[in-house]
């Protein structure tokens, strides 16, 4: 037992924090800093270096362009990149599209698309939810019907995140109406400049445009875009939920917006003393900083448990839990500090002389009421908990 | 005892309800709330021939009511509309001018939009701390500092401020006009301010305030917790709807029991919620009103962030969403923990109280 | 609108607190105050002085001897009672068998046994849960053939408090086996004399006794015993559960319990200061007093409408789990308070001189763990909750 | 970075882990828990044995371990199987005679009972304000004052106290024989005493101890940490097996969603108390030593009452009765807090490093 890196981890560490210090950035990260929300440029931007270094690809093979660590390293990597206020990278085409190809798709999938993600040509985005399909997946009903070298879609998805940025969505389809209902669904490619596709903003609750629907309407699809076979897309989309989760524990942004509380409690002065002073808060900020440091640990006995039997398990479902608990409860502290001053909205309609939060916390209550998807999106805590039930508790 | 309410105030509340629920359906609300000037001026003075400001106000002082039970009856109504129109500056303003000995016609007939600065940065809540200064300036006074997030400052005509003046806290009248004032919007809809006064001309109201300042928050204060009882109850109808009608797994969510307990404990907490404000607004005027209030703000406090988190939670990703009505709902439960101390600096004060010898 | 008693509830209010001034046996208060064990003796002694004063059969009609209270002076009586730290009135015989008597016997059932109540010749106990119907009452399978003129009880009963004390016991028994399970369940009398009653204690978690099971084996009971008709017992046990509970938020158990945590928390000192002082614990303290200042109103306002109505409304289930909560939250803090002092045990084994726990209080932790059933017993909080989501929420 | 437990340390485990569940099964351990002497001395001398007092000092000091892994190790098995033997105060005195240097053979064979004698009525955790005093006698000294829930007190042939001697904290070793001992069982089982000294004889061992009794409170509090951890984990598997076994209204209780939620958070919760017993185990020794082991007793205490409260509502009824062994755990769970400091207390120290510039 020893909680130590090895001269070798730290050496890595080193080595990302050296590569951080000269390459992202300062405007991004600041960006980062402050929850404003990053342009497609800016996103484009931090992904062209993290590709130009060769460590935008985390978790994809070497032979198609992954950097080759470990669990652990990765886990340093997210660690650092947050720690450093990097822009997350984004995962449609990276993490998700990207293994599903490398373990589904044919080779001629992978030749074509795998290095269109890497140099950003493509920006993949994700068509899984349906308005009546959320935590039941299953029952989604947007629907596929092949005709001739096509398929021809017709239905509705939603929750497409950063859609309005993206030339290209993978899609779970049913292609089968009668069986089980899981027996029924593929994985279909699509191009968003097809005819018959209009994509739509959702607004979301802090104000801001994150998601989308996207509407299919008689959309032709060559048949060549069908990744894995025909009424196998389930067994993609449960491979994509329990193999290739990662950084679910998301330790590395609590421990950034840890320290953005504690130096905000520091710098807030109410009726003649720092808001750290105050024991009610300071016990709040106490106890989520050893909930943090409890969660850190958690997060890497996992990881190792996945570092020798290769592949996270079902106890990852606690780390998704846990870790949305604390990230929420850091953001609900931020917002707290602030009094008064997280009230007015939108912080860009103030001028500069009327700033009434800190620098760099005018969005903090945003970031809170937007922060609560942490919960919900990606498989909500209440499934998770029907997750660890199961496999758990054999119950 | 007696756990009725009046015929009169339940007259009001009725008439309020059937106003609000036509003039403010939640796409109606949303559409004034967070844009300029974050009210509906229209409705305003619609709400004001309603009797909704003379509620606010004994007899002796223009209006028919004034006690802590109409001053909750209102604020409820206006809670469970979501309704953005400040009425809670107007309500501080009438308790403050009627301890003035000023007329007060012009606010009680919507006239004139008055706004109550007390909060600085560094003094958010309550009378300790505050650094704005007054001082006299020919036949009148002037008054310096900074007030910040004053509620209903973006449309008030005429600014209450709390300054030092002479060695005591006093009260003083300031002309929109004379003061430097920068208004927003709220991100849980409605408008606020920023003042920033220096050696602005003003009219002594109060030469001692404090205690005319207190009861003015403590009545502000009252008057949000009713506010959040009726957003709790509009959540709790909006939850329970859902929990009846979405289905996930063939089965409507609120068949799984996981979620029926949690919706049966929010029920209880707002139960609770609503008790606390029956207590505060009892002992209104009453020698333990700040004390009441407080207590009734703490527990507030924690359990409208409890229901406005359950009701995400349990709404799932559509509560993500502006098009939701109880996303908007869910802001403001949490947000009036913002205004006028939050659930720990009330516990504080309750904390006190228990440790005074 | 109006939270101040009438002027006859003042009246009456002080009627009760003299009653108690003068009646009330200071080595009873002071038994109950520091959490000691009630004997027999002591019971009977209390429910005498009531019932001399008319006072002991709070719920039963005038005509019966009760006082005919209102739902307010029953709750002035329950408030005041509690203050004084006075003894609980043992429900069994008082609270449950004389309104099941009152509304389902015949009247030489009620003519023969509610005297008996009234003047302690007999103590009655309770046959309800069995070791596999708990919750789940209708399951219970303790059976009763009829048989000529008696019926032949065979089973086990459990739970049964203070059976210890008792002489009789009422039962339900299973007397049809084909069905609803609910539709074959009889209410009868036993007596605890009668050959073939086998009781045992039950140890309970902080080692007193206070509960027994009850072996039921060939014992033979007059058909006579039957409470209202055979196989209509479920009715009788649910008129028990919605239409009798009385006192069930225990506010008044409650008020003491605060008085005396608070009382602890400015004896004890730690490091120089009152341990009132100290803001965490102070935060702890006063949370909970708001929340039973608001748990005071909410049970008035149910109080109120019960008064309205005749009878509490399923919101009493929201009492019974506030209320429970709230008493256990006063009953860990008055344990946390005493740190380490909290830990010796049985307390009655210290000398003297070696006491640890301030006077009173030597019983605490002992206090705590055994009233973990609050929330179990009488239908767990669980149970509340099933029967709220059906009747509140309708789903 | 390796979370794998040494060979060494697995295999202490697995032998403790067999020795205890054969020695002290539910019933036998209650058998002697709750009677005087408390723990069951012919064991004691077996457990020796086994390594288990060796393994909590290091090789330069006659053992095998004393390191925070070893501790962990040996603590979480004495939790899991709810083991009432005096290990801890042996564990603490250890560590005072090393930091004396003097000898502490007697100790880890098992002959000599130790107990270490700090906290005092008002100041039950820490070092700050102990007011037991020793003077100089003749060619030794004599303490005075009281020692207050003294663990193993009640066994110990030699009581370690500290006592305030010439302005410095000071540690005197006292025979038993010297001292008023009032020995008395604990509510969870195992014994405690309270120590009366009056002028009793006493010998110096350290004239300035506070770092080693710092260190000594450290290593104690890791490991109760530990010892919740396993008393969980046996929790944990009471509580599992119960759900999946009991029956009501036709089901396995474990088949109601509202139950199984409430069982996988625990369990979630009993994994961070593994996880931040670890980061503890690890800091001992470093700079970190003091305030991880604060982290670690804050958050198990929050999670073992927790789980205590939980198993107990989940079990129903059978859980309030003394013939459930999860009515023991349950109660060694929440009484863990009231040892070497409780969950605020070890928040506090928390807090003051956060509010230290």
């Amino acid at each position: 037992m020893d909680l130590s890196y090895t001269p070798e981890e730290i050496a890595f560490r080193d080595e990302v924090r050296a590569f951080l210090a000269a390459e992202l950035p300062e405007d991004l990260s600041a960006k980062v800093r402050s929850g404003a929300t990053l342009t497609k440029d800016d996103m484009d931007r931090w992904h062209a270096i993290l590709n130009r270094r060769g460590w935008l690809a985390t978790i994809w093979p070497e032979e198609y362009g992954g950097p080759g660590w470990t669990p652990v390293q990765r886990h340093i990597f997210d660690e650092e990149t947050a720690r450093a206020s990097a822009p997350r990278i984004v995962p449609f085409g990276l993490n998700m599209l990207g293994p599903v190809l490398i373990n589904f798709g044919t080779e001629a999938q992978k030749a074509e698309i795998l290095p269109r993600i890497l140099d950003g040509s493509d920006w993949w985005c994700q068509g899984y939810s349906e308005p009546g399909a959320g935590s039941d997946l299953a029952s989604l009903r947007t629907k596929a019907v092949r005709d001739g070298d096509d398929y021809v879609i017709n239905g509705q998805k939603t929750w497409t995140t950063l859609g309005q940025h993206a030339n290209r969505i993978f899609c779970l389809v049913r292609t089968r109406f009668e069986g089980k209902p899981q027996e029924g669904i593929s994985f279909l490619l699509v191009d968003l400049d097809t005819p018959g596709i209009e994509m739509r903003p959702i607004r979301l609750i802090e104000g801001g445009h994150e998601v989308n629907e996207v509407f299919f309407t008689d959309v032709r699809v060559p048949a060549a875009n069908l990744v894995g076979k025909e009424n196998a897309g389930w067994t993609i989309a449960k491979f994509l939920l329990t193999h290739e989760r990662t950084n679910i524990a998301g330790t590395g942004f609590s421990v950034q917006a840890f320290e953005e509380v504690k130096a905000l409690a520091r710098q807030i002065r109410r009726n003649g003393q720092r808001l750290i002073d105050d024991p009610l808060f300071a016990a709040r900020l106490a106890q989520v900083e050893i909930d943090l440091e409890a969660m850190k640990i958690t997060n890497l006995r996992m990881i190792s448990e996945a570092q020798k039997t290769g592949h996270p398990g079902v106890e990852s479902s606690m780390l998704k839990i846990k870790g949305t608990v604390i990230r929420q409860t850091l953001n609900d502290l931020a917002r707290r500090a602030l009094g008064p001053a997280a009230v007015p909205f939108p912080a860009e309609a103030l001028a500069g002389n009327a700033a009434v939060a800190p620098e760099d916390h005018a969005r903090d209550a945003g970031r809170y009421f937007n922060n609560r998807k942490l919960s919900i999106f990606g498989g909500s805590n209440e499934i998770q908990r029907n997750i660890l039930t199961k496999a758990m508790l054999e119950l | 005892m007696n756990f009725e309410q009046s015929e009169d105030r339940r007259m009001l509340a009725d008439t309020l309800r059937r106003y609000l629920a036509e003039q403010y359906d939640i796409a109606a609300r949303n559409a004034v709330a967070y844009e300029a000037p974050f009210h509906a001026p229209a409705r305003w003075g619609e709400l004001a021939e309603l009797g909704l400001l003379q509620a606010l106000a004994p007899e002796d002082q223009g209006g028919f009511g004034g006690a802590g039970f109409d001053i909750a009856t209102v604020f409820e109504e206006l809670g469970r509309a979501l309704c953005p129109e400040p009425v809670l500056p107007a309500l501080m303003a009438q308790r403050l001018l009627a301890a003035a000995g000023a007329d007060a016609e012009a606010l009680l007939t919507g006239a004139t939009h008055y706004a109550v600065a007390i909060g600085e940065p560094e003094a958010p809540w309550g009378l300790d701390g505050l650094t704005t200064t007054a001082g006299k300036s020919g036949d009148g006074w002037a008054v310096s500092g900074r007030k910040s997030v004053v509620y209903g400052g973006h449309v008030a005509e005429t600014l209450l401020v709390a300054a030092q003046a002479e060695g005591k806290l006093a009260l003083f009248a300031v002309a929109a006009g004379d003061a430097e004032v920068t208004g927003y919007g709220m991100i849980d809809g409605g408008g606020a301010a920023e003042l920033f006064l220096d050696a602005s001309p003003a009219r002594l109201l109060l030469a001692d305030a404090t205690d005319a300042l207190q009861d003015a928050l403590d009545a502000g204060t009252l008057a949000l917790c009713a506010e959040a009882v009726g957003a709790m109850d509009a959540t709790r109808e909006l939850l329970v709807d859902y929990l009846r009608t979405r289905k996930q797994f063939g089965r409507a969510i609120g068949s799984f029991q996981a979620l029926q307990h949690r919706a049966v404990d929010l029920v209880t907490e707002i139960e609770q919620a609503r008790s606390i404000t029956v207590l505060a607004a009892d002992a209104l005027g009453g020698p333990e009103q700040s004390r009441r209030v407080s207590m009734a703000k703490n527990l507030i406090g924690r359990t409208a962030k409890l229901v406005a988190e359950e009701a995400i939670q349990m709404h799932g990703g559509i509560a993500m969403t502006w098009e939701a009505a109880v996303s908007h709902y869910a802001k403001r439960l949490v947000m009036i923990d913002h205004q006028l101390g939050d659930t720990d600096w009330h516990l504080a004060r309750v904390m006190a109280d228990l440790q005074a010898a």
